[in-house]
């Protein structure tokens, strides 16, 4: 039943928007249900993105015209390999810190449930929206959307968190103005918002020095979103004193969202010819360079897990940015294209989400936020410290971990291109990873506790968790070593090669 | 003749946006900032885009103002410094 | 002509240990369940990789792929040679050894953190015998690391400021060695476009300019780190806080093994003697090994410690694996090969009784060991066959192994490389023979007060002193014609066949 | 000269006036402390961009886009309405990051007992991370 | 300057009070007028709100929040979306899927195509500007309301 599927992309949009909203109404009745409204949604809409993507994979992309008006005219979604691919990870991490919520955000932010959930699916509804639109205008609207929820989400703690949303709001809103300053100057030079209209329109305007400045503002615009290197001010703290799990999502999958709608706008607006015009790319790569470098150095200064993990989220855009950067030089199969990218996308939302959710839970137990408090740690709660150490492994970038598959492609890419800068600073920021992260872990396993924060003594009582948190965590967790598997194999293999055929990227075997 | 007005309240904007931001009495700034949300209506609707004119009144000019007011009654009226 | 076989037993080899990992987890609570684990899945491995040895001596290999991976030219899987044999086969079998000796050490010193430690090391022999059976270099790399962090927690047991510090050390020296190590490999593999081990090598002058492959060959040396070569060594030594069984397997066998023979499969099968000798890369990585072979043993004879001794001869020892391969000889790159089980009995028979001495009376000094031979008779007549090994006296195997490394040298035509051998030699007897004459002839007195109290000094525990007559039994039988030192030699002498 | 100030400079002249309010706006949201200032500052830089999109759309002589008979029958030209739509969006979407922000400021003021930036670092330096 | 407190004039609450109904009645105008001129859901739902805004800052808070309570402004805003988004979903529930989300064409509430659509238009609006309304009464509500200093005084 094609005709079915094809509604499913606005429904995975319009559902969560819906369940936002009741969920606000039975939060007014009964706050327990809103959790489970919001349990529902998520299920659905993460089979939905299943169906969705195997549609893609076998009858190609989805074009769908919103109240049926043609797409220069109306607004249009499309759904091709690339945004089904990202529209799953998004919504497993999702699902993921949905499921870690519902005890975190009765013990932490016990007054605010109703409207901590409405924000949330909120967010969800706003990065669903940015993925799957085929519309520009659009994609600036949803990015609004769930940039608002999170302003809202971040501050939920108060305190310093309070500093941190409001920073991240102007500079995220300076954001978004430039982004639609780009669509502006490209709108006056074509009259098209459709992305594939504009990539159509564009080709003659290719010399025109409003498309070059558009193209700039797009990317001054979301390199904020995305905090990339030296736009990453508003990020550490942002990420650092949010509820863990709006952390997670923020470090797992929003700045993520923007690299995607980078992707989009770079390789689907913008086609590839115009790319080879300018050198934004190559400067994009040590723009990159320097945030790894930058990122991972700030990480090891850091004291507080967050605030560390937050400055590795810096490193990692980094990596995807060098990866995306890479791409247009390096086009042998299979580690050319944008394959990199996409693999470390997904990896690095499932490493940090795994990360971010289990320092929440460090904090949930026993309010530790500081490395040195940690002593012990591994003791107490052995199974979220041996899922902190999986993932901290795979950041690190250990065979056979996700994190080391992605590592190797970015590596071999820049072999390609023959720029053995690039290696150097990856691997030499991979050893800065192993210090950072070796730093907690050895703390939680090797230390013995010197009588600190818990009444049982060394050899204390576990004080694991609740299962419903633990889950997601040890789910993430051996995803990180698993995915690491998959990655060595065949299966990502279609989708991968569609993404690359569809923007001329890559060689097709 | 309309090019004349639409040039006039340009200039007027831009005067009215570097008094909103210089202007150390906050709540005046707040009141200059809806003033000229409202002369941007006006030059919109010179402009023949009266549907933005129209909510920009009632959105930037109206509710937004009402909104800065409010948040000035709960924190502080004057710019430090 | 080598005949490949398909065949799963490589997997369930590696299976083995890993399963035993998950289950000594389940059985926390249950020492002698957990330790049954582990000696059952030992047993077991070394029964299925010894099942393997009859198709390799029929000049075969085993082939396994896991997985067929998206990266063209690279499976994920196994591929058995004689090489590789030869060192699972070792690893395999010292496993059970020392599981034995660790059950009697570990109960012994109530040692805390048991299941930990016997989790680890089911996971270091996981990766040892991984890294001998891997067909390419990227399936090695996945087990090398495996091992490097599997072997860290074991490295750290005691949890002391001490002990962390040469966990830190250990952790810097051998990761940053993997990231180097892994850079050597992505290199290869874009310039070859395979990272698979052939006899003869992938990697010809042809692939790329002379002054590339040179620096290859420098970045998989520093990749290597784990062969413990001078300037690269001073992780060894300061990791003996190690509890000694770890030190044992791991530290003469598992790990530094493990980097010799990268280096060995690098300069055989990934550049190929004819390849290293146009290079001259050969003689570059010979006085390595050289300096190496003396430095350490200078470094040996200043030490009071038993395990830094040993820890040293081990370093001076490793580089006669890689002093062997680097004559390229055929004589020496046997030599090079059998070095490897051999000298991993004979120092395992060492640190073995350096741990039962250290059990029975708390001594970790030669100094102190003053006529403990006659307190421990058994222990130190194993030891002194160890020592007499290690100094390539007749009548051990010790002696094969250097014969072999002698004629090698001959071969290259090289006499001052023979020289170095014979003088390195001469400088592990001038270190291991004061420890055998002080535990036999020297003066007993005071031996007995300080330690429990007025207890007499004996043996220690069956299930040491057993593991420890066996290896020390071995020494000596692989001197003598038999059928497995014969087969032995005879794998070495396939491993380089085309 | 001449010639390219007129065409460069005068006929484009509701541009480079948008343009120097973004900046007088960006300019705010920048150097300003006080943090209702700077919503201000944000306030005049996205109202700034709207006027950019207006320009866009407007047409010489051309008539509000608003179908009726009249318009049809003397053929009048309307001015482009797309931009009007994208720029009612967009203003909602402002209406709401001000209002998120206000309540931000709020909070902020509950907390600190101050709107302005650097002693609200202040405060949060004292009282240790 | 305090909307809690204070009390106002006589002159200012009898004015609003008879202006008021008209903002009111203009708001309505707005929003049906909204498919056929200036103006529609979010500018009337707009107007709608400061009018109540007006009262709010007229009387004082706390009879605002008699006159709207935060459940109808919650109720409000849900119902609102439900509106918007419940007829992009009959559109497609009415097509048996063959319409788009939003083709209101297809609802059959009269036997015309361009009927249903204008009739679909008018029904959009209204919920956008229940939603608006309701939203930005909570929000100046959520500004306004000083919930410690109600306690205090």
């Amino acid at each position: 039943m094609t005709g079915f599927v094809e509604h499913l992309p606005i429904l995975t949009i319009v559902i969560p928007l819906f369940s936002a909203f009741t969920i606000l109404v039975a939060g007014w009745f009964n706050k327990k249900s809103c959790i489970f409204i919001f349990w529902l949604t998520l299920t659905a809409q993460f089979i939905m993105s299943f169906i969705i993507l195997r549609r893609v994979l076998i009858h190609g992309p989805i074009h769908y015209w919103l109240g049926g008006w043609k797409p220069p005219w109306g607004i249009e979604l499309v759904v091709d390999s690339l945004n089904a691919y990202i529209l799953i990870i998004l919504l497993f991490l999702s699902l993921a810190c949905a499921i870690y919520s519902k005890s975190n955000i009765e013990h932490e932010l016990p007054g605010k449930r109703v409207s901590f959930y409405t924000l949330f699916q909120l967010l969800i509804a706003g990065l669903c929206g940015v993925t799957l639109t085929g519309d520009i205008f659009n994609m600036f609207v949803f990015i609004e959307i769930f940039s608002i929820s999170a302003y809202a989400l971040i501050a939920a703690r108060g305190k310093i968190a309070l500093k941190a949303s409001f920073t991240y709001l102007i500079l995220g809103s300076i954001g978004t103005c430039f982004f639609i300053l780009g669509i502006g100057c490209l709108y006056s030079v074509t009259g098209s918002l459709n992305i594939h209209d504009l990539s159509l329109l564009l080709p003659p305007f290719y010399g025109n020095k409003v498309v070059k400045a558009a193209f700039v503002f797009f990317i001054v615009g979301l390199s904020i979103k995305m905090a990339l290197f030296p736009f990453h001010t508003w990020l550490p703290d942002a990420h650092a004193f949010a509820p863990a799990e709006i952390s997670a999502m923020l470090s797992g999958i929003m700045i993520e969202i923007s690299t995607y709608a980078f992707i989009r706008v770079s390789f689907s607006v913008f086609t590839l010819e115009f790319l080879k015009l300018l050198p934004v790319f190559d400067i994009l790569c040590w723009v990159a360079v320097a945030a790894i470098l930058m990122g991972s150095v700030m990480a090891i200064t850091q004291v507080n897990l967050k605030r560390m993990l937050a400055y590795s989220s810096v490193a990692n855009m980094g990596y995807i940015m060098l990866a995306v950067g890479i791409s247009l030089s390096a086009v042998e199969s299979p580690w050319g294209g944008l394959n990199p990218a996409l693999m470390h996308i997904a990896n690095h939302a499932l490493m940090k989400g795994c990360l971010f959710l289990a320092a929440g839970a460090f904090i949930y137990k026993a309010n530790l936020w500081h490395i040195t408090e940690f002593r012990g740690l591994a003791r107490k709660m052995p199974y979220t410290c041996a899922a902190f150490v999986l993932a901290a492994i795979s950041m690190i970038g250990i065979p056979p971990s996700a994190g080391f598959v992605s590592k190797l492609y970015i590596i071999l890419a820049s072999i390609e291109i023959k720029n053995y800068f690039f290696v150097a600073v990856l691997l030499i920021s991979s050893l800065l990873n192993l210090v950072y992260f070796w730093r907690v872990i050895e703390t939680m396993y090797m230390k013995h506790e010197e009588g600190g924060h818990s009444s049982h003594g060394s050899h204390g009582m576990r004080e694991e968790i609740p299962l419903g948190m633990l889950i997601p965590i040890l789910l993430l967790s051996s995803l990180c070593i698993v995915m690491g598997i998959v990655w060595l194999g065949k299966i990502p293999i279609p989708i991968l090669d569609q993404v690359n055929l569809m923007f001329g990227l890559g060689k097709v075997p | 003749m309309t090019m004349s007005i639409n040039l006039f309240l340009l200039f007027l904007l831009v005067i009215i946006a570097i008094a909103a931001i210089t202007i150390k009495d906050l709540l005046s700034a707040v009141i200059l900032l809806g003033a000229y949300s409202f002369l941007m209506a006006l030059a919109w609707v010179e402009m023949q885009s009266v549907d933005v004119g129209f909510m920009e009144a009632t959105v930037g000019a109206g509710v937004t103002t009402a909104f800065m007011i409010a948040a000035l009654a709960r924190t502080t009226r004057w710019e430090k410094k | 002509m080598i005949l490949t076989v398909e065949s799963i037993k490589p997997a369930l080899a590696l299976a083995c240990p890993l399963i035993a990992a998950l289950l000594i987890l389940l059985s926390n609570r249950r020492p002698n369940l957990r330790e049954s684990w582990t000696l059952i899945a030992g047993l077991f491995q070394f029964a299925i990789i010894l099942s393997m040895a009859p198709m390799i001596l029929r000049a075969q290999t085993i082939e396994y792929t896991l997985l067929t991976g998206m990266l063209p030219g690279i499976n994920f899987g196994f591929k058995v040679d004689a090489f590789g044999l030869m060192f699972a086969m070792t690893s395999s079998f010292l496993w059970i050894i020392v599981s034995i000796f660790s059950i009697g050490y570990m109960r012994a010193l109530q040692e805390h953190a048991q299941t930990r430690y016997y989790f680890c090391f089911a996971l270091a022999i996981f990766g040892a015998v991984g890294v001998a059976l891997s067909g390419n270099l990227i399936t090695m790399y996945v087990f090398y690391e495996i091992l490097t962090i599997s072997t860290y927690p074991l490295v750290v047991h005691e949890e002391s400021p001490e002990a962390l510090f040469a966990g830190r050390k250990y952790l810097a020296y051998l990761l940053t060695s993997g990231v180097f190590l892994l850079a050597a490999i992505a290199l290869d593999y874009s310039v070859s476009g395979t990272t698979d081990f052939n006899p003869g090598g992938h990697l010809t002058l042809a692939s790329a300019s002379r002054p590339f492959l040179m620096i290859l060959f420098l970045l998989f040396l520093l990749g290597f780190m784990k062969a413990a070569y001078i300037p690269c060594h001073s992780w060894l030594p300061t990791a003996m806080v190690a509890p000694t069984p770890v030190s044992a397997l791991l530290h003469a066998v598992a790990v530094v093994k493990a980097g010799v023979f990268g280096i060995v499969r690098i300069v055989c099968y990934v550049y190929g003697t004819d390849t290293m000798g146009e290079l001259g890369l050969g003689v570059m990585l010979a006085s390595f090994a050289a300096v190496t072979m003396i430095g350490a043993s200078l470094f040996a004879i200043a030490q009071d410690n038993l395990k830094k001794r040993l820890a040293y001869s081990t370093i001076s020892q490793l580089s006669y694996i890689i002093f062997g391969v680097a004559l390229l000889s055929p004589m020496g790159v046997t030599g090079a090969m059998i070095h490897i089980p051999l000298h991993g009995f004979m120092k395992i028979t060492l640190f073995l009784c350096a741990g039962s001495i250290l059990v029975a009376s708390g001594k970790k000094n030669i100094s102190e060991m003053a006529g403990i031979g006659r307190r421990m008779p058994v222990t130190m007549f194993a030891f002194t066959v160890g020592a007499f090994g290690m100094c390539g006296m007749p009548a051990t195997a010790g002696f094969i192994s250097k014969w072999f490394l002698g004629l090698g040298a001959l071969q290259n035509g090289n006499l001052i490389f023979l020289a170095v051998l014979l003088i390195s030699s001469l400088l592990d007897v001038v270190y291991f023979f004061p420890i055998v004459y002080t535990a036999f002839f020297g003066n007993a007195e005071g031996m007995d007060s300080n330690w429990k109290g007025s207890k007499r000094i004996k043996e220690a525990p069956l299930f040491m002193i057993i593991p420890l007559s066996i290896t020390a039994l071995f020494s000596i039988i692989f001197y003598f014609p038999n059928p497995v030192s014969e087969a032995l030699l005879h794998m070495a002498n396939l491993a380089l066949s085309h | 000269m001449t010639e390219w100030l007129i065409s460069e400079i005068f006929a484009k002249y509701n541009y480079w006036i948008s343009i120097l309010l973004m900046l007088i706006g960006f300019y705010a949201v920048i150097t300003k402390e006080n943090l209702v200032k700077k919503i201000i500052g944000l306030n005049i830089f996205q109202t700034a961009i709207f006027l950019f999109y207006i320009s866009l759309g407007v047409v010489k002589k051309g008539t509000a886009p608003i179908v009726s008979d009249e318009t049809i029958l003397k053929g009048y030209q309307y001015v482009n309405p797309l931009p009007h739509v994208l720029i009612l969006t967009a203003i909602v979407v402002a209406v709401a990051t001000t209002a998120v922000a206000l309540s931000l400021i709020i909070r902020l003021y509950e907390e600190y007992g101050t709107i302005e930036e650097s002693e609200i670092l202040e405060a949060i330096k004292k009282e240790g991370r | 300057m305090n909307p809690t407190t204070e009390k106002g004039s006589i002159v200012v609450e009898t004015v609003s009070r008879i202006m008021i109904p008209f903002i009111q009645l203009f708001a309505l105008y707005v929003i049906f007028h909204g498919s056929l001129g200036p103006g529609g859901g979010f500018q009337g739902g707009a107007v709608f709100a400061s009018s109540f805004i007006l009262y709010i800052v007229v009387f004082n808070i706390a009879r605002g929040k008699k006159r709207v309570p935060e459940s109808v402004n919650m109720a409000l805003s849900s119902a609102g979306l439900y509106i918007y988004a419940g007829v992009g979903l009959l559109s497609i529930l009415f097509s048996l899927g063959a319409a788009q989300y939003l083709n209101y064409g297809f609802i059959p509430f009269t036997s015309h195509f361009e009927e249903n659509r204008a009739l679909g238009i008018d029904l959009i609006e209204i919920g956008v500007g229940m939603t608006v309304m309701a939203i930005m009464i909570s929000i100046f509500f959520d500004l306004a309301w000083d919930k410690g200093k109600e306690k205090e005084g």
